[in-house]
């Protein structure tokens, strides 16, 4: 049994490997859509380190909206707009420097909020296999006013681009 | 006002119908029409022209062809080649010595089985004809042109025998008319052109 | 609002040209369009023609005037038995030959059941091009066999018929033939049934086909546009109305005209007319006389063709071709070739107003389209 | 008999357990795990691309009898070998890689196609016990899993550098954009009568009635199934919803560029995907391998085979939709009806009497109606013909 656990053990060690490459590759890649691949890449290996860490719901929403729809969408807008993708664009500029030291700010602010929140690591909270129902049950119960909102701030959006991409049309 | 989907569903009914009828009806009644081709063939249809043959009777020797070039110059394409034969006194022979037909440039249009006045030309049914060379394979030379009287009332009878008849009528007109001058075979260009 | 603005200026869709053929599997052959594209609609088309050109009228000036009776067959190879009429008709206005009554019979016999096959064929591709995988051509194709194998049997071929000569035609049809184009004629219409259950009220089709390409009457008659694609535009002309050629005023026929001039209307009035076809061919079965099949004077001229020689002079003889006003202009100088050869296309001249019946159409909307205009590259490039 | 009809019924699970407890004698126990896993994931992955080359011939034929003729009858009997010298032909094809592509993600994108088409198999329940996972986000995994299939459509389209293909990949991606999102509400009902995600407990809540508890049977589960079908049929590309790949105008869409094996991928993935849809489908709707009499792998693969006929039915009988009426007809009429659907499942938890069902089909019928009076593109317009002299 031990076997299997060190393969599993490795094998989510090689996928966060392969997530941490494919973000770099995300962020250094010079031509545009072989970013967007990237980022579908890490996406999905995002979504195996869930499904690793028995939040299957969760892996599969990950890949139905962020791959299925977010990057779908980013594609499109690249091929949309051919000539990006065919230029390889330059991946830095004068302001490089000041956005490195304000990524560097945000790491530090990460890692102390890390370090310092308390994880309630017990052998109750590792069994626990979040159900769909009971997440539904706590959507619309515990949860029901921010999720309210958020279904309002979608109506928000949707409405916003019918309006811009009206305006568009009667042009 | 029809039902919104109704012409969609029409259209499968037709379509399931056919389906249907492709297991069991015959193929003039929405049975399956198409023809298993190399197994299968349709019946010959007798008046289907394709390339031009030449007609001998009895032998290849005596090929009704006298080389009068007439077909060679109606020939639309220019497809056709002939020159005569030359016996060794230097007269010519009213034979072919070369009769080529450039397939790959016949258009199969029948004009020399219409223009010919010694019934020698007419239209093949044979239509597998294939070369693997563009120019060489398909430049059918005399020999690979004539073909017998019999092969000609084989694809075509009608045709065939009603030519029969006329070149008979002809030749016994002729044989009346020049009782001493003996057979003359198939050397009798000048009486053939007046068929009628 | 700054944002959108800005965001406006850089969205400018970007122009994209598509080279539409010539190896495009339905282009009809070796037609090219080149389409300008924002996003999927057309705001440019230019049609480039000219790959198919066989150099026919050059050709048809050094040849005798009986040889390029087999080159228009090569015209439009879907229904050559029009383009023999055409060019038929002229020479015979030329040389001033009269045609026995039986061969005028037999002339509009097959020229109507060619007009069948045309317009079946055409609707059957036109659909393939609406993206029907292949079930109303095949069942096009499945009449259309019976009907060529009958040309097989009557003219000896089955596309290329080289069947019409200069004052009557090439083989009289015997009482088996006409039992034959009877059946066919009276089983036609059960197909037809068959064919518009499957097509004319799909819904599908109608949406595809319904107010797009829509063509004008009054932009239809300056183009000088013909044919169904004009009748379809609502404008009621037809040289065998027109003209009464041949013997088209002895038959009880109508002309079926559309209502907008769009894709549907074409289709339609194509299928109207295979049913006002079938009425002619009813109607000449009836009466076909027995007689001469061929003017007598050119009964030598078949055996010499080099020796007809038309007097000096010029003609211009048209037929309704089932794609439009077929036309042929000859002008002779006494000798065995024709001086001068031209031939009116149809085809040709219908695609004119492609650029003008696609601009502000989807993409697939300019192949159904080009589809409906019914071209055969045989007869445009010549 | 009824011992011989379970015994049948459960011949695959019988024989996969067979060989695992066979294993057992001589292997130790995390390398049994192994291999169950590994005869599961092998039997799938000889059953997609045997599928795969079987629907073709299927589909061929079908469709050939459709148009009045044979189809494919030479190689071997009834043309049976046909896939198999298809196949061969794919393989000793040239490679063909366009000059500017993107050679990697032009490689990519046939190898990446597959992968979700195979991954869908895995929630397919094929037979009692017989789904190869079950996971209790069955339906949920089988959308996410089938939302990917536009990224390798995307790859091949873009990387091919053809304007036809790009052309192709943009429809795909509008076109499935907008057709998941009826396919995913029309799941839903399904979803809210068997309260689970789990496709094997969907299976399970159909169970009984000589198949008359099949969701099919109420006024919902018949909207709802032919809003599905008609979405997995737009989801997997195929005609009246063909536009990616529609040969009259773009050629070949998104594999304009692909050749030999590379293109055989893409064509094994759409057949894949039909073939899972359609399972999906009589999952959902038609009671899985719920069924009187016959062994329950039958019936899925009966169910499964027929829905898949009816899908070669559609493209023997339709012309192609348009991308704006494609568009259209997704946004404007099935995802209305679609919510309407959904309203009324809800209700049909409290009451599933005749009144309901006379109800319901009120609803239907209304909705349906307005919907059609709203979309006036959708309907033909009458045409009045005449005829002059």
């Amino acid at each position: 049994m031990s076997i299997l656990e060190t393969a599993a053990q490795f094998g989510t060690y090689a996928v966060m490997a392969g997530v941490l490459i494919f973000a770099l590759g995300v962020v250094t890649l010079r031509n545009l859509f072989h970013c967007a691949l990237c980022l579908a890449a890490a996406l999905i290996g995002t979504a195996v380190l869930y499904v690793v860490l028995r939040a299957e719901y969760l892996a599969a929403i990950q890949i139905l909206l962020y791959v299925g729809a977010v990057v779908t969408l980013v594609i499109f807008a690249i091929m949309l707009t051919e000539h990006i993708a065919q230029k390889t664009v330059r991946q830095n500029n004068s302001q490089s420097p000041l956005a490195i030291v304000g990524l560097l700010g945000f790491v530090a602010l990460l890692a102390g909020v890390i370090l310092k929140t308390p994880w309630p690591v017990t052998q109750a909270a590792l069994k626990a296999k979040v159900s769909v129902m009971g997440l539904g049950e706590a959507l619309m119960g515990a949860y029901v006013f921010p999720f309210e909102v958020i279904s309002i701030i979608l109506i928000a959006a949707l409405i916003g681009t019918v309006v811009i991409a009206k305006k568009d049309d009667a042009q | 006002m029809t039902i919104f989907g109704w012409g969609v569903f029409k259209g499968m009914m037709v379509t399931l119908k056919n389906f249907l009828t492709s297991y069991f009806r015959k193929p003039d009644e929405g049975g399956i029409f198409t023809v298993q081709y190399p197994e299968e063939r349709e019946k010959a249809i007798e008046n289907f022209r394709n390339f031009p043959f030449l007609v001998y009777d009895g032998s290849p020797e005596k090929i009704r062809c006298v080389a009068c070039g007439i077909c060679e110059r109606e020939c639309p394409p220019k497809c056709i080649h002939i020159e005569m034969e030359i016996d060794v006194a230097g007269k010519p022979t009213r034979k072919p010595a070369v009769f080529d037909i450039d397939y790959g440039l016949c258009m199969n249009c029948g004009m020399c089985e219409e223009v010919c006045p010694f019934d020698s030309i007419f239209m093949d049914h044979a239509f597998e004809v294939t070369a693997p060379e563009r120019n060489e394979g398909l430049v059918r030379n005399k020999k690979e042109l004539s073909k017998s009287n019999e092969y000609f009332q084989k694809v075509r009878p009608t045709l065939a025998s009603s030519i029969d008849q006329k070149r008979k009528a002809a030749e016994e007109k002729k044989k009346a008319a020049a009782a001493p001058q003996g057979v003359g075979g198939q050397a009798q260009p000048p009486q053939g052109q007046e068929p009628k | 609002m700054e944002i959108i603005n800005a965001l406006k200026n850089t969205d400018e869709t970007q122009i994209l040209e598509i080279n539409f053929g010539p190896q495009h599997p339905s282009t009809h052959g070796v037609f090219r369009m080149t389409i300008q594209l924002e996003g999927e609609k057309i705001c440019g088309l230019k049609p480039v023609f000219g790959y198919l050109h066989r150099n026919h009228e050059q050709i048809a000036e050094n040849l005798p005037y009986a040889a390029i009776m087999p080159y228009t067959d090569r015209l439009d190879y879907v229904n050559a038995l029009a383009n023999n009429f055409g060019y038929a008709l002229t020479i015979e206005k030329l040389a001033g030959l009269e045609v026995p009554e039986r061969a005028e019979y037999i002339r509009v016999i097959m020229a109507e059941l060619a007009r069948v096959v045309n317009h079946i064929t055409v609707i059957g591709f036109m659909l393939n091009d609406l993206g029907a995988f292949f079930t109303p051509l095949l069942y096009a194709f499945r009449e259309r066999e019976r009907i060529l194998d009958l040309f097989e049997e009557i003219t000896g071929s089955r596309l290329m018929n080289n069947f019409f000569r200069f004052g009557g035609v090439k083989r009289d049809l015997t009482n088996a033939n006409l039992a034959a184009i009877q059946k066919i004629v009276s089983k036609f219409p059960a197909f037809l049934k068959e064919f518009e259950a499957l097509l004319t009220k799909n819904e599908i089709l109608c949406m595809r086909c319904q107010n797009i390409g829509v063509l004008s009457g009054d932009t239809a008659t300056n183009a000088g546009i013909t044919g169904p694609v004009l009748r379809a535009s609502g404008v009621n002309y037809d040289i065998r109305k027109v003209d009464h050629y041949s013997i088209y005023d002895r038959f009880d026929f109508k002309i079926p005209l559309g209502e907008k001039g769009d894709v549907y209307d074409r289709f339609y009035v194509r299928v109207l007319e295979i049913r006002e076809s079938l009425k002619i061919l009813e109607q000449a079965l009836a009466k076909i006389p027995a007689g001469e099949i061929i003017n007598k004077k050119s009964l030598p001229l078949l055996k010499m063709p080099r020796n007809f020689k038309p007097p000096v002079g010029e003609a211009y003889g048209r037929v309704e071709s089932p794609k439009g006003e077929l036309g042929f202009y000859v002008v002779s100088d006494g000798t065995p070739q024709p001086w001068r050869y031209h031939v009116r296309a149809p085809s040709l001249i219908n695609l004119t107003v492609l650029e003008e019946m696609c601009l502000g159409q989807k993409i697939a909307d300019a192949i159904i389209i080009l589809g409906s205009i019914d071209i055969v590259l045989g007869e445009t490039d010549r | 008999m009824q011992n011989l009809l379970s015994s049948i019924d459960m011949i695959f699970v019988t024989a996969k357990a067979w060989v695992l407890s066979l294993l057992a004698l001589f292997l130790p126990k995390w390398l049994i795990i192994l291999a169950s896993i590994t005869i599961s994931g092998v039997v799938i992955l000889c059953l997609g691309p045997v599928i795969m080359m079987y629907l073709t011939l299927l589909e061929r034929k079908l469709i050939g009898r459709i148009q009045n003729r044979y189809g494919p009858n030479r190689v071997g009997k009834w043309g049976l070998l046909q896939p198999i010298a298809d196949g061969i032909k794919m393989f000793t094809k040239e490679d063909i890689v366009p000059a500017n592509a993107d050679k990697i993600v032009h490689l990519l994108a046939p190898i990446a196609i597959v992968v979700p088409a195979l991954m869908i198999f895995l929630v397919v329940p094929f037979g009692k016990s017989m789904t190869a996972v079950n996971l209790n986000i069955g339906l949920l995994y089988f959308i996410a899993v089938s939302s990917i299939t536009i990224l390798p459509i995307f790859m091949g389209s873009w990387a091919s550098r053809n304007k036809y293909s790009l052309l192709g990949g943009m429809r795909t991606a509008a076109q499935m954009i907008s057709y998941e999102i009826p396919m995913t509400l029309a799941v839903v009902p399904a979803i809210m009568m068997s309260q689970s995600l789990s496709t094997n407990a969907i299976v399970l809540s159909q169970a009984g009635g000589c198949g008359l508890n099949w969701f099919i049977f109420t006024p919902w589960g018949i909207v709802g199934f032919i809003i599905f079908f008609l979405c997995a049929t737009a989801e997997c590309n195929r005609p009246p919803f063909d536009l990616p790949e529609a040969e009259s105008e773009l050629v070949a869409g998104f594999h304009t560029e692909y050749s030999g094996m590379k293109f055989a991928l893409f064509y094994m993935a759409e057949y894949m995907n039909a073939f899972t849809l359609c399972g999906i489908a009589a999952t959902l709707f038609l009671g899985g391998w719920q069924g009187p009499f016959l062994p329950s792998w039958v019936w899925f693969f009966g169910k499964t085979f027929v829905l898949i006929c009816v899908m070669i039915w559609f493209r023997g009988t339709f012309p192609r939709f348009r991308v704006d009426h494609l568009m259209g007809f997704a946004w404007k009429f099935l995802l209305p009806l679609t919510l309407v659907n959904i309203l009324l499942t809800a209700l049909w938890q409290f009451t599933s009497n005749l009144v309901a069902w006379i109800g319901s089909i009120l609803v239907l019928g209304i909705s349906l109606w307005t919907l059609v009076k709203l979309n006036r593109t959708f309907v033909p317009e009458k045409r009045h013909y005449p005829l002059e002299s």
